[in-house]
């Protein structure tokens, strides 16, 4: 036992140790790092808590630290210091009753505050109307529809920086999760049901998207790119896109609908044409057409067409 | 084990340390089986109004069919009490004729739970029409084969109240049956109230 | 002990015609009344549990011997979870149909007054 | 021709080199077993020693093993999935070979691992504890383990006839449900955990009334030792939540075979319903596998500390409030479901409600080993890891409990390392340190302290290792479940297997002292290894059959250390008198022999063969209802004789 000491330093030592592993060997902490205000009010509160819960932690170290090495059975102890029949006391026990309730209080109010400001648009720019982006998910595509300027993109998204983007969420068959971690928390994407998600970019830059909601075989592809630009940029690109690119048909959606990869495509359409799958009537829209393609397993190598052998 | 320790007086089914712990055992289930029923009943009012293309719950139940079913589960409800009551005097014989009143009701309600179903399959609506037809058949299905098995198990106890007469341990059995059997009439008795009668209202 | 010298005890009988009694308040109340939905909702689902009750306590007999408060806690304990369970799904699983468009909206309605009878 | 094309094709998993590795060694392994078995002419005694018993101490042991084996087959997985990731360029594992072994490594280490290892020890333990000659329903107690022996089979067995289920531990629908996700993988899990679920509920009852009705006389509630309490609120909490369970998993499995809607995306079903009734056991199941490990914990260090424990009654109320909480916080797992701001909230602070109790019941820990006398032995140890590395769980799921930041967090390693804090740290730490501080009581012998500490030193170590750093993987972005990284996560994902192979050099450590223990380690002479406080160390070691000559009558908390003040103990030579024991049974085990069957074919949509299983369980029923077999009666005589042998190396 003598080495305890030791032993309880190098315990002690372990995360500090792994921490400084890390600092080293990551490049860098995406969330704790975010590009708008969305992510931004998440990361606040998060670093709140991160500082509350490390006093909690490490009173707790402290105090067990000094237990164990103080307490322990060691020769030449003083026997008045062992006191067997002690077995409580009721104003220690009040107050670490007490003292959690009010970290727990102090907690769910910010909490509870940042719970309903992210239902709503950003404040940062509440003089704009939102930009509203369907996005819908397919095994294992990302469909980003533009209404308004009537573009439909598969697999990568242009927005705007500071201006507030609605998402509206929805899925054709698997439950889905979109995660921009630069930008903010994630929303499930559901069939027959929408969800709304609001994110906003302050600067500009490529961000990595992704749904994070396991689904199936195509799960770790299932990403896309975000590309924030300023509004003129923005604007010149919704430009280029209705001019350049096909109109999305039916017989095309329903192809690219099949489960399988897809590389970056876009049109001068939208799917929402031929259907929204956020709605009770478009929910088993995907189903109906290709039942049969989820019973042979599927191989997947990524681009377009691989699902198909 | 102290299977044995006696108490002279009070009901048979309780005399033993063994009586007393299946009946505390079967309560305990019986809790068990509030929140399974509840899990449904759950379902069912999540999935409520999700008919799809099959037709809706107020065209197809009945008023006086239903009341009939009721009546029927409350009435064996009550003379399962007094089968048990008999047994608590030691008239087996009376034991035999409530208990036997009771499956009879049983059957009878088991009878038109069948006609009922099969009624509304012939309307259109079964297990896969919709996830509202899929949570009204499991619900009440999963009840009506509580019904079954609670009739057959009775029968297996009045085989053995025949071969080996009123015993502490047969005593017991009964006793156990008979709270089953009631506690199938309370689950009657919300399905009743939130299936059929907020069906119609709604 | 008296009790047991009687054919048909009474508090069966009175058990069973309070039941019957209910349940025909209850089908009444469904049918019969012009109460607004919500009230009617509220009030057979009242009507179902003080049944409950009746069978419990006049038929069951869920408070003899000395177990009886350990039984009367776990049913209690049983009806709490399933008001978590039914009320707790239908207040979590009414979302995400603000944007249906046709037949959607009849199912919010319809999940709302659940959510009523419920409580 | 087409039945083999089939066997080929679809009944047998082919074309995985690993999973051929397995097939031989499952074959090689079952060879070997009957081999044993018949060249020592033990087929008779495994039958009446271990199939058919239904004492509780015998049943405990068999539900250890088994535990140990899942958790032997959980850490394989786990560590394949480790060098998936570490090696992400290899194509060590295909995305649908990984996304398999996360599933079953999830489904095993919870289900068949962690839940069986805890009511291993609870059943060798708590009728002990509470001076009791078994639990109250011995037969079901069988009927229980084999229901969970067969429903662990019938998953694994999935592993290479038709496929391992691929849908996470989880299973959300639509993706689980039958269009997505056909053949009969999933089945296995929904039918697995249906059986093995029927026994663990059967468990719950057993436990409730056993300690409410065979307490020893004088052994009020509030003298209860403080690891048969926590049992007790355990059982509460399986019996009101399991139910749930079985019902979720009977839907889906009536949406798989019999086309319901319940969870589909066809038929106006509600895929999001699955996970609410997951979680509404889900959520309850976390606390099933935790409170006990919290009990052992209390025992060990109130044992080693040398005192009483801290506010026992605080301990009490505090699972109490626990278990009452671990209903009304499960959507906490899906906050990023969208159900809205007064949802969200709601239960965020209910969620982190529960840290209060968990903060008591830390602090009484530490308060048990103030003026204190602590020894430390292998036991003690894992109880000591314990505490700071479940706060760091805890704090960190207090963090992930604010809705709001969730939304972050949500499926990404960050939760991965927070519930891997918890349930290892508390979990498997606790079946630990319960399995080291009991394993003289069961076997007879101590386990060597000196392997004990390395095993313990390698594993707490390369627990740290292994999951620290995925907090921050998951602020780095890293999701949950992929099969391959990105570069600027190598660095992380490295460390952590290295963390990975460490434990795994923990775990086979602990198994070799077993063996070692088995072979080297000197026999106890005595009942009472550790000095202990509570009634099971009373008993003789080896534990005779019935526990208990004499039933000893209880005036105080804290059992056996009265009787030791007071020089008494369970074998007062003139109180003896004969013992009822309940006679050992094989129903349990054909009758869910037969259940394996049923499900086995209703895994594979034979409705036929799953019908003529039920028929067999059915027919298993009625047999036991017309068993009369009282037991039978343990002479005087018989016991004198035990308890003089057993006791001859006491004085």
């Amino acid at each position: 036992m003598k080495n305890i000491y030791l032993r309880v330093k190098l315990w002690a030592a372990l995360p500090a140790l792994s921490l400084l592993l890390l600092v080293s060997g990551c490049g860098e902490l995406t969330v704790l790092d975010p590009k708008g205000p969305v992510g931004e009010s998440q990361k606040d509160l998060i670093i709140f808590s991160i500082i509350l819960m490390l006093i909690i932690v490490a009173v707790v170290f402290i105090a067990f630290t000094y237990m164990i090495v103080k307490y322990r059975d060691r020769p030449g102890r003083d026997e008045k210091d062992y006191d067997p029949d002690h077995h409580g006391n009721t104003t220690l026990e009040i107050v670490w009753t007490v003292i959690p309730l009010i970290i727990v209080t102090a907690l769910s109010i910010p909490t509870v505050i940042t719970i309903y400001e992210l239902e709503e648009a950003p404040e940062a720019s509440s003089d704009k109307e939102p930009l509203v982006v369907y996005a819908t998910t397919a095994d294992w595509k990302w469909f980003f529809s533009y209404p308004e300027e009537n573009i439909e993109t598969v697999n990568y998204l242009h927005i705007p920086t500071d201006r507030a983007i609605e998402f509206r969420l929805s899925s054709a068959d698997s439950m889905a999760s979109l995660w921009i971690p630069a930008l903010g928390g994630q929303k499930y994407n559901m069939a027959g049901m929408e969800n709304t998600l609001y994110l906003q970019a302050d600067e500009e830059g490529t961000y990595e998207g992704r749904n994070s909601n396991y689904n199936g075989s195509g799960f770790a592809e299932h990403t896309f790119e975000v590309h924030a630009e300023n509004e003129e940029d923005f604007e010149s690109w919704v430009e280029k896109v209705k001019n350049t690119a096909p109109e999305l048909t039916q017989e095309e959606y329903d192809s690219l609908l099949a489960p399988g990869l897809e590389e970056e495509l876009e049109f001068s359409s939208t799917h929402l044409d031929y259907v929204d799958h956020g709605t009770n009537e478009g929910r088993d829209y995907l189903i109906e057409r290709h039942k049969d393609a989820f019973e042979e397993p599927l191989h997947l190598k990524g681009g377009r067409g691989a699902g198909d052998e | 084990m102290s299977a044995h320790t006696d108490i002279s007086t009070g009901p048979l089914e309780y005399r033993t340390q063994e009586g007393r712990m299946n009946i505390l055992g079967f309560w305990i289930f019986l809790g068990a089986e509030v929140v399974l029923f509840s899990t449904l009943f759950a379902t069912y009012a999540v999935l409520f109004g999700r008919t799809a293309d099959a037709p809706v719950p107020a065209d197809l139940f009945e008023m006086p069919m239903v009341l009939i079913m009721t009546f029927l589960l409350l009435t064996s409800s009550f003379t399962c009490g007094i089968a048990i009551h008999h047994m608590r005097r030691g008239s087996l014989k009376g034991l035999f004729v409530w208990l036997g009143i009771t499956l009879a009701l049983g059957l009878g309600f088991l009878g038109f739970e069948i006609y009922e179903f099969v009624h509304y399959a012939h309307e259109g609506a079964s297990l896969p029409s919709s996830a509202f037809w899929s949570a009204f058949f499991v619900l009440t299905g999963t009840h009506g084969l509580h019904v079954l098995l609670g009739i057959s198990w009775a029968v297996l106890i009045l085989i053995q109240l025949r071969q080996r007469g009123l015993t502490p341990v047969t005593s017991r059995k009964v006793f156990i049956v008979g709270l089953y059997w009631h506690f199938l009439d309370v689950i009657w008795i919300f399905i009743f109230t939130s299936v059929y009668l907020i069906g119609m209202v709604v | 002990m008296s009790e047991l010298t009687k054919r048909i005890p009474k508090q069966h009988v009175v058990g069973f015609v309070g039941s019957i009694i209910l349940t025909v308040a209850a089908a009444w109340a469904a049918v019969g009344s012009d109460l607004p939905t919500p009230w009617i909702i509220t009030s057979i689902m009242v009507l179902a549990v003080i049944q409950a009750f009746i069978q419990l306590f006049m038929f069951m007999h869920m408070t003899e011997t000395e177990s009886g408060g350990i039984q009367a806690g776990n049913m209690l304990y049983g009806f709490f979870v399933a008001v978590v369970i039914v009320a707790g799904s239908i207040w979590t699983m009414s979302f995400g149909y603000t944007h249906d468009h046709g037949g959607g909206s009849d199912n919010d309605n319809e999940t709302e007054e659940h959510e009523h009878m419920d409580h | 021709m087409e039945f083999i094309d089939f066997l080929l094709e679809d009944f047998f998993v082919t074309g995985q080199p690993l999973i051929y590795g397995a097939m031989v060694s499952i074959v090689l392994v079952s060879i070997a077993i009957v081999f044993v078995l018949s060249y020592f002419k033990k087929w008779g005694w495994l039958w009446r020693e271990w199939l058919t018993t239904v004492d509780h101490k015998k049943i405990g042991i068999m539900y250890i093993i088994a535990a140990l084996a899942m958790l032997f087959r959980g850490g394989v997985d786990a560590l394949l999935m480790r060098t998936q990731l570490t090696l992400p360029g290899m194509e060590f594992l295909d995305s649908q070979h990984y996304n398999e072994i996360f599933t079953t490594h999830g489904t095993i280490m919870i289900i068949f691992m962690a839940m069986p290892f805890l009511i291993g020890l609870m059943n060798y333990i708590v009728p002990l504890q509470i001076g009791a000659r078994d639990v109250a329903f011995p037969f079901l107690n069988a009927l229980s383990f084999w229901s969970f022996a067969f429903g662990a089979m019938i998953f694994n067995l999935s592993f290479v006839i038709g496929g391992s289920p691929d849908a996470g531990w989880t299973s959300y629908t639509p993706m689980a449900g039958a269009t997505l996700n056909p053949g009969p993988a999933q089945n296995y899990y929904l039918i697995g955990l249906q059986v093995s679920g029927i026994g663990t509920l059967a468990t719950g009852i057993n436990f409730i009334v056993t300690i409410l009705k065979m307490r020893a006389p004088g052994m009020k509630m509030m003298r209860l030792p403080i690891f048969t309490w926590s049992t007790f609120i355990t059982s509460i909490i399986i019996v009101f939540a399991f139910p749930i369970l079985t019902v979720a998993l009977a839907l889906m499995t009536i949406d798989r075979i019999f086309g319901s809607h319940f969870f589909t995306l066809t038929g106006e079903g509600m895929p999001m319903m699955w996970a609410n009734l997951f979680w509404l056991w889900g959520h309850p199941e976390v606390y099933i596998v935790i409170l006990p490990a919290f009990g052992i914990f209390s025992e060990i260090i109130s044992t080693f500390a040398r005192k009483q424990l801290f506010g026992y009654k605080a301990m009490v109320y505090s699972m109490v409030v626990i278990a009452g909480l671990s209903f009304v916080v499960w959507v906490h797992h899906f906050f990023t479901m969208g159900a809205g701001g007064a949802v969200n909230s709601f239960f965020s602070i209910t969620t982190m409600l529960i840290a209060v109790p968990t903060g008591v019941k830390i602090f009484n820990w530490l308060g048990t080993m103030y003026k204190g006398r602590i020894r430390f032995d292998t036991p003690m140890l894992w109880s000591l890891a314990f505490i700071p590395c479940f706060v760091i769980g805890g704090v960190t799921g207090v963090m992930l409990a604010m809705a709001a930041a969730d939304y972050q967090y949500h499926n990404t390693y960050f939760l991965v390392a927070h519930f891997h804090y918890v349930l290892i740290a508390g979990t498997v730490f606790g079946c630990f340190a319960g399995l080291t501080y009991w394993y003289p009581k069961m076997f007879g012998h101590k386990m060597n302290e000196k392997l004990g500490k390395i095993s313990f030193w390698f594993f707490v170590i390369g627990f740290n290792v292994c999951f620290f750093p995925m907090y921050f993987l998951g602020f780095a972005g890293m999701p949950r479940r992929t099969y391959t990284i990105e570069p600027e996560w190598m660095a992380l994902n490295v460390t952590a297997s290295i963390g990975a192979i460490l434990m795994a050099i923990g775990f086979a450590v602990f198994v070799y002292n077993i063996y070692y223990s088995f072979r080297y380690s000197q026999r106890e002479t005595h009942g009472d290894t550790w000095d202990g406080r509570a009634l099971e160390w009373a008993t003789t070691t080896p534990v005779p059959f019935y526990n208990f000559a004499t039933v000893p009558k209880i005036e105080g908390p804290e059992a056996y250390w009265r009787m030791k003040e007071n020089g008494r103990t369970t074998y007062e030579k003139e109180k003896v008198e004969p013992i009822h024991m309940p006679s050992d049974s094989g129903v349990p085990f054909v009758m869910m022999a037969f259940m394996f069957i049923a499900s086995f074919g209703l895994i594979w949509e034979w409705i036929g063969i799953a019908i003529a299983g039920l028929i067999g369980v059915l027919a298993c029923m009625v047999i036991r209802s017309f068993d009369y077999d009282d037991g039978f009666y343990v002479s005087v005589e018989e016991i004198k004789q035990t308890e003089k042998k057993a006791r001859e190396g006491e004085q």
